[in-house]
């Protein structure tokens, strides 16, 4: 008796979850998927990033879509976790049969889809900060923020220019951490910069007060920089102050998000980090190519979202655009004719930069694009 | 180093404190009705939410922990209503697993109303750091560790000294024996959820300022609080606040001197080793088991 | 022993634990010896320097008032308790600190005063359960079901409803024992003790809560056990079945021997009279 | 109760026809990972269900095997078959150590002991990132065995089908042995079961290193499956998931823990669609399960059958 009932239930579940697949084969639209870190210690990356994509794809469709095809975005949210994101990026390939993927808000999700969408053969726009990414070059991986390594050296110039050497490192064990510690540690050997404190943090931790008191202690260090995103740094610079440690501290392009400000309060004044021209907008000369193009995005985000555009709004939007762009050149959505119009891409004028991609260069930035920032009064201020 | 001790010792008596609190809620929720509420947790993020979210709506602060506090011990009445008093003969994982559905569901429910998001919330007198002896304290670690204080003090002389109180411990005790002497053990259960709820949530609103609040604030405080209940031998309150306290100081000290990365993991190790010792506790009721 | 070696001695020793066969009454030493035994529990003295000796193949009783100790004697003879002084020899040997189950499988075999059924186990599991010494007890031919242990299994179950039957509980065979009612769940204890085949069966109030005809019945149960060489040691309230089926008696109060001897010398001893009898009235 | 025959041929003809309706390899996906969790759940019911010993912190045995496996292969190149059984030899001899000191323990006391080791566990695969990557986790290479790489969902699902079956087998042989009902017996009275000769401690430790060690073979199998792993696959939520899947199938019922885990498996899945809304879903639909099934599904719809019949 309950055998049968149990094959019933079986079978039901089964029926259901194909319908629910099955239902959605109206027209010919054209798929976008995403994975995005919505919820966990990378929210106010993914947040952002999902509303960006909803919103335009919103827009893309009411003016009638990509060459007469309506888009059909398909969100998922992995958490933050990998291994989730492995897991969505499964099902948007497979059950949700998608002709490109933008999305992986943090490294670790992207690395973890990545070995995917290479078997698959789908062209994959990753909104993840590091480095490992793009080098080397895998084939249907392209990225659209700055990298790691760039951030590295942006604070290291920065540094060089004050007459700073000495950098106490608190990098997060997150993959974005992991790998921007790895670039530090490199970049630094090249700039003529010593580390003298190397200590991590971990992605959710609430006090981060005695990894701090150790760099307090150390004598030696004349700046401080944190390597994570999210809200970790924002625990951070909150126990910095509280311990009262007067060094410069450098964070990355990793918070580049008013929610960054807005959490940290008052400990974020004179913080300063790399970042795209997004957030200071209005503070570029008008002779910037970006001006425009950055002016009307915080206008339509501000007006339809809400808040302030982060740099992760802009690298959701710069994903899909490449997307939606090439898929324009490629006359449809062929995936392995997308790819090679992705990787085309010249001239892009993107809320990060001017993108120049090419077979060797799947990120397309120049260190140019690439702004350091100092909040001041609660917000950013340009500083060179 | 002396000034390295005393900033570890200071913030691991600040978290512990919170840690104390929520111990306490696991004591009373046990005392009363045998079952381990792995909601409580939950409360301190109901504080914490509520607190941050209506002062950024501009609601004052006090009316904010009110309106948390209230919220909470809504939402403890009611699991202790609909589910804990239906389920009284369920045994002890079928418990477990009905307060953690309460858990998954309070979390949800917050999710719907507050977002998902990191909030801040101001911290109570500014962020000026207060210099002792070469530490720093924040002001609003005196906050957490002044309203704990008081709550903990009250909690006592609620239990010790009033009449409502002591039906409570008599309950704990001998449940079928208050019933005869005219206890409304049913209330019993419903009071202590009310009361642990309303000492997680201001909790839950005084340590937001240290910790952000966000809707999965509340899962590792619960399991320490719990932890803290446990190391003081389950049942025992004042056990569980001194519990609470050590496992905070330990989790600081190992933190600083030990590893950084471990710091969670300090409680659980303690927690083992107290209990391959002590099955009880470090104040449990030591006994013979009855044939 | 350490775990690692008790555990492999449960799973991969299944004949060599086994019981020593119905021994040869009356013969050798006392088949239980208790000397100068005492347990303390913070501070109180539940059993006190108590001394006696159970011989072969008789039904030997304990009596003695609320509180006096009866089940605490029991618990440590049958090594749930641990003694704080003196020891105990079962069949020659000293046994205190022996963990039960290495008791049971040298022989010892016990009912409770409040039922330790396996509600959780059909009733006639309960008695399979008893069993258990005498079977496979090894992981990987349960796992595997290895036909030799299905075998035993199956005899065992045969065995299991013979002995329902000899208690009387032949209409319980199908039951699960969380429907039984008491005066049945009372027989499945000490049907359950009776598969373990023990030389030695300690009974704790088996008539306790029972009515008159049950109790008879027990009674009678009992004397057919003995008959069998089986050593009876028998905790009861029910003066009348004490003194009808004893041989022996041992009284005790406050944890201390009160008096000891046959039925007639027992009632007859006016500290016992005092002590208990008395507040019988 | 059903017997064991019906159980098994009901559960292999489920298994062979499922296929038939689940037409893409999303859907497959799921079956798969509900298998995974089943298999793991028939397991950990041996240890809660029958023997009555809480564990809240067994994911980290699975995920444990996963990581032995993920770091043999990936780091030491050793074959995946090899890895897998050093994975299942080291969470065995690990649970055999901490085993006879935390099942002293009751209740509550054992129940916070598990989480604690758990915990621990996930801890530590979380910081020790230079062997397993820390909380991003590793790639991990497909399982081959003999030459013959197990690769593409069809594939994993018969060979998932297959392990559930020979777990639901193994399972059923053992609850009706002398072993199991001992098993079972030191969870209705430990006392009674030790005076009849059971050594109650040393099967406490023989299901607990049991299921341990099953959960690290289907977490190394699982690594494969997956091809990446990251701490969660062994942390405090995937171990409160397990026993939920135990305690909702319903405790003491082998086929109980199969059934809570395909639908425990399943239902987020479902609930995707609720948005926002998910996990208010599923708090109440444990909560109220729970309240008004307290033995859970399989057993309480078991027992209405019965009655009905009776009637």
């Amino acid at each position: 008796m309950a055998n049968r009932l149990f094959t019933s239930l079986m079978a039901a579940g089964a029926l259901a979850l194909g319908l629910a697949a099955g239902a959605a084969q109206a027209a010919d639209p054209i798929r976008i998927g995403s994975f995005l870190s919505v919820t966990g210690p990378a929210s106010f990356l993914g947040e952002p990033e999902k509303k960006v994509l909803e919103l335009y794809v919103d827009r893309i469709n009411k003016a009638g879509g990509v060459d007469g095809r309506p888009i059909r975005l398909t969100v998922y949210d992995d958490g933050g976790d990998a291994a989730k994101a492995a897991g969505f990026a499964k099902r948007l390939i497979d059950s949700d049969k998608v002709d490109v993927i933008v999305g992986g808000t943090t490294t670790a999700a992207t690395m973890a889809a990545v070995p995917l969408v290479e078997r698959a053969e789908v062209p994959f726009i990753s909104l993840a900060g590091a480095v490992v990414i793009v080098e080397p070059v895998k084939p249907w991986v392209f990225k659209t923020p700055h990298t790691d390594r760039m951030a590295a050296e942006k604070v290291m110039a920065d540094m060089t220019k004050r007459g700073l050497s000495r950098l106490a490192l608190l990098s997060e064990d997150s993959g974005f951490g992991k790998s921007g510690r790895a670039e530090t540690l490199k970049v630094a050997k090249d700039m003529g910069i010593t580390v003298v404190a190397d200590e991590t943090y971990g992605a959710k931790d609430t006090d981060v007060t005695p990894q701090l008191t150790k760099i307090r202690s150390n004598k030696e260090a004349q700046a401080v920089l944190v390597f994570g995103l999210g809200q970790g740094p924002a625990m951070v610079t909150k126990n910095y102050r509280q311990l009262a440690i007067e060094l410069p501290i450098y964070q990355s392009h990793g918070v580049a998000s008013m929610e960054f400000i807005r959490l940290a309060g008052g400990a974020a004044e004179n913080v300063r980090l790399p970042a795209a021209g997004l957030v200071v907008a209005d503070q570029l000369p008008d002779s910037d190519p970006q001006k425009r193009v950055v002016a009307e995005f915080s206008k339509l985000y501000i007006d339809h979202i809400g808040g302030e555009p982060s740099t992760f709004a802009g690298h959701a939007y710069d994903g899909l655009m490449l997307a939606v762009e090439a898929i324009r050149r490629a006359g449809g959505t062929d995936r392995a004719r997308v790819r090679d119009e992705i990787e085309k891409t010249k001239g892009y004028i993107g809320t990060g930069g001017v993108v120049n991609m090419s077979p060797t260069d799947h990120m397309g930035l120049g260190l140019d694009a690439f702004h350091m920032v100092e909040i001041k009064q609660g917000t950013w201020k340009l500083v060179d | 180093m002396f000034a390295e001790f005393l900033q570890y010792l200071l913030s691991g008596i600040t978290i512990g404190a919170i840690y104390a609190l929520a111990g306490l809620g696991f004591s009373i929720i046990y005392n009363a009705s045998h079952v381990i509420n792995f909601a409580q947790g939950e409360f301190i993020m109901i504080g914490g939410m509520s607190a941050a979210t209506l002062t950024a709506a501009g609601v004052p602060l006090p009316l904010a922990m009110l309106f948390g506090l209230a919220a909470a011990m809504l939402g403890g009445v009611l699991i202790a209503k609909f589910t804990i008093e239906r389920a009284r003969n369920a045994s002890v994982v079928t418990l477990i697993i009905i307060t953690i559905g309460a858990s998954i569901f309070l979390r949800g429910l917050a999710e719907v109303v507050w977002g998902k998001e990191f909030h801040r919330l101001a911290a109570f007198s500014g962020d000026d750091p207060i210099a002792v002896m070469g530490a720093a304290v924040l002001p609003q670690s005196l906050w957490v560790l002044g309203v704990a204080l008081v709550l903990i003090a009250a909690t006592g002389f609620f239990f010790n000294r009033t009449l409502a109180g002591k039906a409570m411990l008599a309950t704990s005790h001998n449940r079928l024996a208050a019933q005869l002497v005219g206890i409304n053990v049913r209330g019993v259960v419903l009071v202590a959820f009310a009361l642990s709820a309303a000492l997680g949530a201001v909790g839950g609103a005084v340590v937001a300022p240290i910790t952000f609040s966000y809707t999965e604030m509340g899962i590792m405080l619960g399991l320490k609080g719990f932890t803290a209940a446990v190391l003081g031998g389950l049942g025992n309150g004042a056990g569980a606040v001194v519990g609470g306290l050590l496992v905070g100081i330990a989790e600081a000290l190992g933190a600083g001197y030990i590893s950084s990365a471990y710091k969670d993991a300090i409680a659980f190790v303690i927690i083992l080793l107290v209990l391959m010792f002590l099955p009880n506790g470090l104040f449990g009721k030591r006994g013979t088991e009855r044939v | 022993m350490s775990t690692a070696a008790r555990a492999r001695a449960a799973m991969t020793e299944p004949d060599a634990a086994s019981p020593v066969p119905p021994a040869a009454a009356h013969a050798g030493p006392p088949i239980l010896a208790v000397e100068a035994l005492s347990k303390e529990f913070g501070g109180v003295h539940a059993i006190e320097d108590l001394s006696f000796t159970v011989s072969r193949g008789r039904i030997h009783s304990i009596i003695g008032p609320n509180g006096a100790g009866k089940t605490t004697l029991f618990n440590l003879v049958t090594g749930v308790y641990t003694p704080s002084a003196g020891r105990v020899l079962f069949d020659g040997q000293p046994v205190s600190g022996l963990a039960p189950y290495k008791l049971a499988a040298r022989g010892m075999s016990r009912t409770f005063q409040n039922l330790q059924i396996f509600f959780n186990m059909s009733a006639i599991e309960n008695v399979m359960v008893g069993r258990h010494l005498h079977l496979d007890r090894r992981l990987l031919p349960a796992l595997f079901r290895f036909p030799s242990l299905v075998r035993k299994d199956r005899e065992a179950k045969e065995r299991a409803a013979e002995l329902m039957r000899e208690v009387g509980l032949g209409r319980y065979i199908d039951a699960e024992s969380a429907a039984m009612p008491y005066g049945a769940l009372k027989r499945l204890e000490i049907a359950r003790a009776l598969a373990a085949e023990p030389v030695l069966l300690l009974l704790d109030e088996p008539a306790a809560g029972l009515n008159a005809t049950e109790s008879r019945e027990i009674d009678e149960l009992i004397k057919l056990v003995a008959g069998r060489g089986v050593t009876i040691i028998l905790v009861e309230h029910d003066m009348k079945m004490v003194m009808g089926i004893s041989d022996h008696i041992l009284a005790l109060n406050y944890g201390r021997k009160l008096a000891e001897g046959t039925p007639a010398e027992v009632a007859a001893n006016p500290d016992v009279v005092a002590a208990y009898l008395g507040t019988l009235d | 109760m059903l017997g064991r025959v019906p159980v098994l041929v009901g559960l292999a003809a489920v298994i062979a026809v499922l296929p038939l309706v689940l037409t893409n390899n999303f859907l497959l996906n799921v079956a798969i990972i509900a298998g995974f969790n089943a298999v793991v759940c028939v397991g950990l019911n041996l240890l809660i269900g029958y023997a009555g010993q809480i564990s809240l912190g067994h994911a980290a045995f699975f995920g444990l095997g996963a990581y032995v496996s993920a770091v043999l292969v990936g780091t030491h190149g050793w074959p995946p078959l090899p890895a897998l059984l050093a994975g299942a030899a080291f969470v065995g001899v690990l649970a055999f150590a901490v085993a006879k000191p935390i099942l002293r323990l009751k209740g509550h006391y054992l129940a916070m002991a598990t989480l604690g080791i758990g915990i621990i566990i996930s801890i530590v695969l979380r910081t020790e990132t230079d062997i397993t990557g820390g909380p991003d986790g590793m790639v991990v290479v497909p399982f081959e065995v003999f030459g013959i790489e197990v690769a593409g969902e069809s594939m994993w699902y018969w060979v998932v089908g297959a392990l559930l079956l020979l777990a639901v087998w193994l399972s059923l042989n053992l609850i009706e042995s002398p072993a199991g009902r001992a098993m079972r017996a030191l969870h209705g009275s430990e006392v009674a079961a030790e005076t009849l000769g059971v050594d109650t401690t040393g099967y406490k430790v023989m299901v607990f290193v049991l299921s341990a060690v099953l959960a690290s073979v289907m977490g190394s199998l699982f690594a494969h499956y997956l091809g990446f792993i990251t701490p969660s696959a062994g942390d405090f939520f995937k171990s409160i998931e397990l026993v939920t899947m135990v305690v909702f199938g319903g405790m003491a019922s082998t086929l109980g823990a199969v059934v809570g885990a395909v639908i425990l498996t399943v239902l987020p899945q479902f609930l995707t669609a609720f948005q926002d809304y998910q996990h208010m879903v599923l708090g109440a639909i444990l909560m109220f399960t729970m309240v008004f099934m307290p033995r859970g599904l399989l057993p309480t719809l078991e027992g209405l059958i019965t009655a009905r019949r009776r009637a």
